[in-house]
């Protein structure tokens, strides 16, 4: 099955965007975005902490809606989902 | 009109558009793209979303203040010094309603809408740090 | 500019001219004859010395808020629902300052600035009330 | 000597204005508008109450500067003054 990941900002220009991947079933949110995170250590330090854990300011998003950071680790990613990954908002 | 483009828009003709029946006072808030000696600035945007939060926001705003009328439209793509960045026409029967929802409408947005804005300057470029540590509308 | 005067005046216009080193943020304020079963209204202005009272309003909101740029145009005459009544543009450096600038500013004018409305209906006319029971900024 | 008198709004619609009259040395600011508004009875009572007061909500100006109406009564006009007489203002 396969998944996009959107980086954007800081996160996009160290690790790209619109990264469409395999991924096998029961794959976490936590552990797609961290394999593909490894890629790039300037891009993996950005959103994670020296313990593996997301940096409390990192926002995720499946499919447009909020998932926090505590349930990402548990919450399963399925065929066709649009994945984002961000730093603090600001616009305007 | 809520819209994130790159186009510019004609702010006169978005007042005029505004004058919906009753409307007594027209509030016009124009973000702009400030001189802190940056050369340009880059906007990008997690457009889809960025869409669905400022319709949703316009909606709170207009039961929550009684508005008459809601334009946001937010640039992205690069601008320059004195570019308009945002602009938010809002239209009520008095004014104290058009300046609380014009307000409430830009608050909402640096809280919450997946858009981000690099300062491009002779040495690189800076991303602008949000005004809230936490920002996606979503958990609100 | 500061004036009061019986012809319209361009917004987009007075925005990109308010636009001034250091802008970030623009917000218009624009007073509408609202169609409160009227069919025209006709104001009437002690110009001289409206005007002086303008000057020292938006003085003073320069310096209490920081603006960079103040216009301040109220219009006298006949109007008809819908038109521009007063038209008010302030720039800032950021928003906080400019919605509060162009807020003291209106209701500096609602205070104590020698204008007068007058509704003009199918049945004749009535004078608008004053939101203030007095009202001329001399006595502040 | 001689003074104008300007009355504004509603004031203006029973009483005219931008009138030019010739008053004696001495003569104190409410003794003026009282004589000239005595020339229509709705235009005195729209500026004065049954006492010959000024209704607390009006406004005197001299020269464009404001006048108390506590003191109009022993406030001289002189050659060439400007008085304005007008209801509370209701602009923007």
């Amino acid at each position: 099955m396969t998944v996009k990941i959107r980086f954007f900002a800081r996160f996009r220009e160290l690790l790209g965007t619109d990264i469409v991947t395999e991924v096998v079933p029961g794959t976490m949110f936590t552990s797609l975005i961290t394999t593909t995170a490894r890629k790039n250590p300037a891009g993996y330090a950005a959103i994670f902490d020296e313990k593996g854990a997301f940096h409390e300011f990192v926002i995720l998003m499946k499919n447009g809606k909020r998932i926090e950071l505590t349930d990402a680790a548990k919450t399963p990613v399925v065929d066709g989902d649009e994945i984002a990954v961000f730093p603090p908002v600001a616009g305007g | 009109m809520i819209a994130i483009q790159t186009a510019d828009v004609d702010i006169g003709a978005l007042i005029a558009a505004a004058k919906k029946q009753g409307t007594g006072a027209v509030v016009v808030f124009d973000g702009v793209v400030r001189d802190d000696d940056i050369t340009e600035m880059e906007l990008e945007a997690y457009e889809e979303v960025a869409v669905q939060e400022l319709e949703k926001i316009a909606g709170e705003a207009t039961r929550q203040f009684g508005l008459l009328h809601v334009d946001i439209i937010h640039r992205i793509g690069r601008l320059t010094v004195g570019e308009n960045i945002l602009i938010i026409v809002v239209s009520a029967g008095h004014r104290p309603e058009a300046y609380s929802g014009s307000r409430y409408i830009i608050e909402e947005i640096k809280r919450g809408v997946p858009i981000w804005k690099k300062e491009l300057t002779k040495d690189g470029g800076r991303w602008v740090p949000g005004e809230h540590g936490h920002g996606s509308g979503k958990s609100r």
